[in-house]
């Protein structure tokens, strides 16, 4: 288990080649004052039986992979096909580098071209780039990328945004001294619009919105798009890419960037990454938006090839004037997301999209029926805030029955008690649905 | 015709996958959604599984991996990614967890979270971790966001960092990002931080020096011990790029060389794969002082359970949402646990004798900006072919394609011209190392018979010389 | 230097994979196992991990699969592998179960044992199935096993097996095997069974018939009410080649044919991968009569419970340990769960449509022996190739590798001169058959333009044109 | 989920082309009292959704995963290393035919021509085929063999050669009409010698032994291979590989055909299969033995190359006068076995076999030191016969507490009451030993 390619025999000849008899003598430079005594304090090594062994125990303590999932907020529990699986796992793309030298990466460099152009059509914008960290960092970078361009300093969020999306905004914020203000949403789970347009100000460079928002609802984005333009900022959208199946491209209602978590596409869940951020705009931005991006060329015989272009926006070559400075991104899992873009296509998309809706919409309308449990968010796609009573207790009793029934609200907002977040993907059966409602009491 | 695209295989009416019969009601869409909401049409490709699948195998082939041969990719640490870490990492006890799943059904995955988080505060000499940051640079903007809290809570005014001149782009770029002004110090003619130059930017402006260790061109600096004197005497703070890490395993930490904050790169150092450029994982730690500022939340343990600690009162805030890169972070926790104290120091000394056994082999062929011990990498300078054949260190990276070999990093560190930088890293053997160095012999006597062929190079390629001015020109950026 | 061995990577001392400190007290082997027992030297590669995975890796670019490129192999029926089915087979729940693990504990595979008896069954139009036989071969020879034991049970002397002159090289070798004298019967220039020769050929002494339907020309056999008539009428059973069952899924049934013992490869049929030679899986059905024939054991269900039903009293005895290719067993079943029977029926009618369509494309470059409708495969001659410019077949196959096809089937069937088998498959696409269509037709220009050329194709594989004839003068058969 | 390549326009055109317009006409040939009328009667097709989710259900009802295994008797629990997982999955190895095209199957060739070459070095023989569908087959084959060789009708086979094994090879010589006599083991579960030396008649073509035998016994094959001599008749020899690791090879003690069950080398145990049978020989026996074989030989250029050679005595080209009728092998079971023993080499496969070894020897000598147990035989490599007091009981608690302790004799032997043969490998941990002898009332 050492992952050495020598014998201690040829180690031996190198030795010998460098002249020296120790393989100390290769950290002589190295000052003893800052040498580690002793060996470090880390668990014995383990061969691979041993390994396997003591991982697969630890493994089944995750009790979770048991349960009937309901859990949605930012990371979806979708179908992943096999196909995607098999092909990501090509040891020709996961053990690649980034595409520096494209004429002996050609498939990595194709496969983002056909990411750049999957996710153009699907959110109806210009460009897009190779993906960057995931959906919480793609806000963030959206932000300071409008603040770049309208050299302004303060974006005005709706609460309704994902929080720990906000949150990073005002991480990446701080960083740049940039001002987030954020505005509480309504009673009914959606952005007060009002209150923004209160908020946008001559130091406004963007509004953000989330469409749908983190309670699932479809937001009025014509309302959004109207601020925006009157008060000439630009206007940010969070978007599920799978909701696009269905609902109409941002680009289409005047969304100047569109950034989200790539996840639902194709990709596991993994506790919380690796994901991916996907980032969209308009051409005329194009040469501010950060992270890599592939155009299409030709080489020496006049063939079509790719290659990574624009670099000049980049770390390694402009160094502190970068428009940002990622560099590894999440190339595999947005090849994943190709490849599932292109699996389903467009029917699928829309099939996958439709399913997870209608089992939402089946969802509300057993809790209607019954009369038991109170539904708060209308114009849903996929997620459903259901308010329970003694929401704790039947929580635990769901746990018991190896569901997990959403995610309490009043994790992210203390005063939304009894409140669940219920998200349905295409995975989830009826049957499995009248389960939770028999769980939540509700059947 | 070039490369393929899949849009190319795409017919109106054929499926790859579908669903159909739902088992629940179905609905009409603009009664449940609303009309002005609905999308007209969806612009995606329409193919069926089998051209799914030989689609993207041909593009696999198109591609070069650590598994089809050595890639001494300077910086990049190009080690061979063991398969286990792969196998491991796809069980579907990990891949399944919902980030929100509560914390007693997840116990698995925040153990091994727990114990990276240790093994690395020993790896490095740091007292406390976040696994959040998802690759390097994400790190370095995590670390360098830690430092200006920390300089706002303590109520200092420092607008200054430090970085070498041979630093990665990143970091200036991070220290940009994060709202401070570079100061850039020169290297001296020994490849190292220039003392006399350091001690000259150094005031009370100064919040932190970024330093890689070793640096990019695979020195040690040696006179760490003195730098961080340096800048802690004038209240400044010191942070490591762990880009390098992998010379260092078992031999120096960070943390005793006077470091108050490091990233390390899980996708270098720990064996986790690039991905064709992503995802990697760019852990941080801090010395104690930091902790409160670390991006929430950090995982903890009471008696045998382990939980996310938000309690953090001085944080950052967060990166991005969730944890991290968590699958990665468990391949590099598999790796840290195959090899244990005594592998991981094994790495770094092979890794360091044959980066020197290498350069020893080219070293004639190319000028050596510097002569000395190298540890994990070193850099070698082209210059001398530019010149008596006007054949570039471009052309020797095509040219070495055709040879079956992954090119070393070009044009880095900056400043070094006609830069070869190259990283054979521990898992390859003498007999890579002695193939690598006779095509670049080899090469070298070609650039000599016929330096107009070579910028003709690569031959053997799936696409030829591509045009990266004609890209950039054109902008064509979707299908 | 050619295609490389594991061997030349292995150096004395290297190390993959090893096992130290076991958690038991070592012993001294002379003692426990007793020193004439113990060996001296073992003599395998001494490889690192990195040596495997990149040998294999490479070796797996040296071949070729469905997952590469069209592969009409005729009578091998090369369809898609749906990722699905290899997923599915791979997982633990399957792999990791012991053949004798307590039936109680292995209800999840014997369910699907079960289940998949009775949808061959079904598709076949018979009563009773084993899923022992672990190829088409090895259920051709379970069959004729059954037919031999049933006679013998019987008291019947009956020593002879027909086949038809354009069989399967198996089914003489098989009834050979089982201890049966064969005896040919001639097809008529329509490319079916001459009946008349048949008639003549049927006596009391003949113990079956074996046939394949549709033949191995690709026609139907129609006059198999016919045929079945004359076979039973002299007390003689009919047996099934199930190679060309792809052609009548949800179309024919053999059982409704009159055949009494039938095999299908899981392999080809239900696409599960021939993974460069086998596995396969040739499970055998029967009609009632002779369910007590079948090797032990069957899959029984006694209401909720599944088991291993050993109670066959007149068995043949086994084919093998253990119950079949039971990982093979799976994915044809995740198939046949995938399509069910309107998905079955559609395969096979698009399986038969792309047949016809590329024929059409293509017949015209050849002598066509039979020119009626096709099934799934059809066969034509080059025998006007060799004639006018001295291409074979043999020619023809090694260019179509160099246009990125896999060659068809040639020289089988043995009655047809040059004979090229091509079975394209349902899941194939227009665009694959007109390109190989293309293709044919370029090289017959090629042919005619520069004929010798063709002898020295393929240009662009691995390797150029391998000896053969060397290889089997030599006998160089390990390193 | 269809798998066609098509659009419904395509078939159109297709059917257009043919001049057809019902695909029925495609099947007119089909007499119609043989047509099938209406569909065939199998459940609902699933989409992949409803397919993963529908077998994972029946996957869980295989609850034996998440049981200790002490399970051997021809299959065994050997740690399958992911390197051979994933060099085994790559595309171009399994979803390839049989290697009939060389100049585009050097990768299958190869890998057979070093199987070949592995173990012919292994079991000490000259030449091996490229795998026969398994263990109790290969014997099968290699008694058939021995016939034609010897032509000769008859077979004596030692009664502790696996039963399957050996009922096997009697309905392949009920197909060709050989006779197989078996002779009953010994009290000690070791091969009757005299009786064999009495059995072996002038009919005789060859004798069986396997080594180490169904119960885990090293067998003396010295005695054996001295009948054999002596009486002028075959040795074959059905061996374990991983035993092979430290026991001497068979060709060194005079093994005229070496057969065996090659799943242990890196296959999984699947419930019986795919698994492969191994079967080597003396170069003079070459153009007897079943199955293919790979050679070596150049290209056209003169470089080396492999290909399928000896053709003549295989059934595609030889037909009723092949060797064998055998024509798909198990040629990815045996790449995975070349991968396993290339993957742990010298060294490696070695340590297998020892570490299996003492972790046997770790359990009889627990048991001796209780005395609460008795170990039935001697000269063991991983396998053990232990008779303990009320087996039934004790085997019922040790499922209870989620232990498969191995495999009552009486399953194959029904007078061997109170007899468990318990099965070692390098993956049984001393902890899980400790479990097993705990729940067998040992320790």
């Amino acid at each position: 288990m050492r992952y050495i390619g020598h014998t201690p025999f040829q180690v031996k000849e190198m030795m010998k080649t460098l002249g020296i008899s120790e393989i100390d003598e290769l950290f002589a430079d190295i000052p003893e004052e800052v040498k580690l005594k002793g060996d470090l304090d880390l668990p014995l090594s383990l061969n691979e039986v041993e390994l396997k062994r003591e991982i697969l125990n630890l493994a089944r303590d995750n009790k979770a992979g048991e349960y009937i999932n309901f859990m949605g907020a930012g990371a979806y529990d979708h179908y992943v096909p096999a196909v995607v699986k098999a092909l990501v796992g090509r040891s020709e793309f996961y053990t690649s580098y980034t595409p520096y030298q494209p004429e002996r990466s050609q498939g990595t460099l194709a496969a983002i071209f056909e990411y750049q152009t999957m996710i153009a059509n699907l959110t109806g914008m210009d460009v897009v780039n190779a993906s960057v960290y995931d959906g919480a960092s793609s806000l963030a970078e959206a932000v300071l990328m409008a603040c770049d361009i309208k050299r302004k300093n303060r974006v005005v969020i709706s609460g309704a945004v994902h929080p720990e999306y906000v949150e990073t905004a005002r991480t990446y914020g701080f960083g740049y001294n940039k001002d987030i203000a954020v505005v509480p949403y309504t009673e009914s789970l959606e952005t007060d619009w009002d209150k923004i347009d209160d908020m946008v100000d001559g130091s406004t460079a963007a509004i953000v919105v989330s469409m749908p928002n983190f309670f699932g609802v479809l937001e009025d984005v014509k309302r959004a798009r109207d601020i925006a333009k009157e008060k000439n900022v630009m206007f940010i959208v969070v978007a599920n890419p799978i909701s696009l199946g269905l609902l109409r491209p941002p680009g289409e209602y005047g969304a100047d960037i569109v950034v989200g978590e790539g996840q639902p596409l194709g990709n596991a869940l993994n506790f919380g990454g690796p994901y991916l951020g996907f980032m969209a705009t308009k051409s005329e931005y194009v040469r501010r938006m950060p992270g890599r991006i592939v155009g299409e060329t030709v080489d020496a015989e006049g063939k079509r090839a790719f290659v990574l272009t624009l670099q000049a926006r980049e770390q390694h070559i402009r160094r502190e004037k970068a428009t940002s400075n990622i560099c590894s991104n999440e190339a595999l899992n947005a090849l994943a997301a190709t490849i599932y873009m292109a699996y389903l296509g467009k029917k699928g998309l829309k099939d996958v999209a439709y399913h997870s809706h209608i089992k939402a919409r089946y969802f509300i309308d057993e809790v209607k029926k019954s009369g038991r449990a109170h539904i708060v968010n209308h114009r849903v796609f996929n997620e459903v805030v259901v308010e329970v009573d003694n929401l704790e207790q039947k929580y635990r009793e769901a746990l018991e029955q190896k569901i997990l029934p959403g995610i309490r609200l009043s994790r992210f907002f203390p005063e939304e008690e009894n409140r669940l977040l219920v998200a349905f993907t295409e995975k989830r059966s009826k049957h499995e649905i009248d389960f939770l409602l028999k769980a939540l009491g509700v059947k | 015709k070039g490369t393929p695209l899949i849009f190319e295989r795409s017919l109106p009416g054929r499926e790859g996958f579908r669903l159909d019969d739902p088992d629940v009601p179905g609905v009409d869409l603009s009664e449940t959604l609303g009309g002005e909401f609905l999308r007209q049409d969806l612009d995606l490709p329409e193919v069926s599984e089998v051209d799914v699948v030989r689609h993207y195998t041909k593009l696999s082939k198109m591609n070069f991996g650590v598994d089809d041969g050595f890639y001494p990719l300077g910086s990049c640490t190009m080690k061979y990614n063991p398969k286990i870490n792969e196998e491991i990492s796809a069980l579907p006890h990990f891949t399944e967890l919902h980030p929100y799943a509560p914390e007693e059904l997840a116990q698995g995955t925040l153990r091994f979270m727990y114990e990276m988080q240790k093994f690395l505060c020993e790896i490095t000499g740091m007292d406390y971790f976040t696994l959040q940051p998802a690759a390097g640079a994400h790190g370095e903007l995590t670390g360098i966001l830690i430092i200006k809290k920390y300089l706002e809570i303590t109520g200092e005014k420092r607008n200054k960092i430090i970085v070498p001149d041979s630093s990665h782009g990143t970091n200036p770029a991070t220290a940009k990002e994060s709202g401070f002004e570079i100061v850039k110090v020169k290297s001296g003619k020994d490849g190292l931080v220039d003392i006399a130059e350091l001690k000259k930017a150094v005031d009370e402006d100064v919040a932190a020096l970024m330093l890689t260790n070793p640096n990019t061109l695979g020195l040690f600096e040696k006179a760490i011990p003195e730098i961080s004197r340096i800048l802690h005497e004038k209240g400044a703070l010191l942070y490591y790029d762990g880009a390098n890490l992998n010379a260092i395993m078992g031999i120096a930490r960070p943390g005793d060389m006077g470091f108050d904050v490091v990233h390390v790169n899980l996708h270098k150092t720990f064996s986790t794969p690039h991905g064709g450029g992503g995802p990697g994982a760019g852990p941080v730690g801090v010395k104690a002082f930091l902790k409160d500022f670390l991006p929430k939340p950090i995982v903890e343990r009471e008696g045998e359970k382990y939980f996310l600690n938000y309690d953090l009162p001085h944080s950052i805030g967060r990166m991005k949402a969730f944890y991290g890169n968590i699958g990665v972070v468990l391949k590099a926790y598999t790796y840290v646990r195959s090899l244990g104290a005594r592998g991981l120091k094994e790495a770094s000394e092979m890794a360091v004798l044959n980066a020197n056994y290498l350069k020893k082999q080219v070293e004639d062929l190319f000028e050596v900006p510097v002569n000395a011990i190298c540890k994990h990498e070193f850099v070698v300078s082209a210059s001398n072919w530019k010149e008596k054949y006007g054949v570039r260190a471009l052309d020797i990276a095509k040219r070495l394609l055709d040879y079956g070999f992954h090119p070393p990093t070009i044009y880095f560190p900056l400043i070094v011209e006609e830069a070869l930088m190259i990283e054979p890293t521990e898992t390859e053997s003498k007999e890579a190392l002695d193939a690598f160095a006779a095509s670049l012999k080899r090469i070298y006597d070609e650039a000599q018979e016929n330096p107009d062929l070579m910028q003709k190079t690569p031959h053997h390629m799936p696409v030829k010389r591509v045009d990266e001015v004609k890209a950039a020109r054109e902008m064509k950026l979707k299908y």
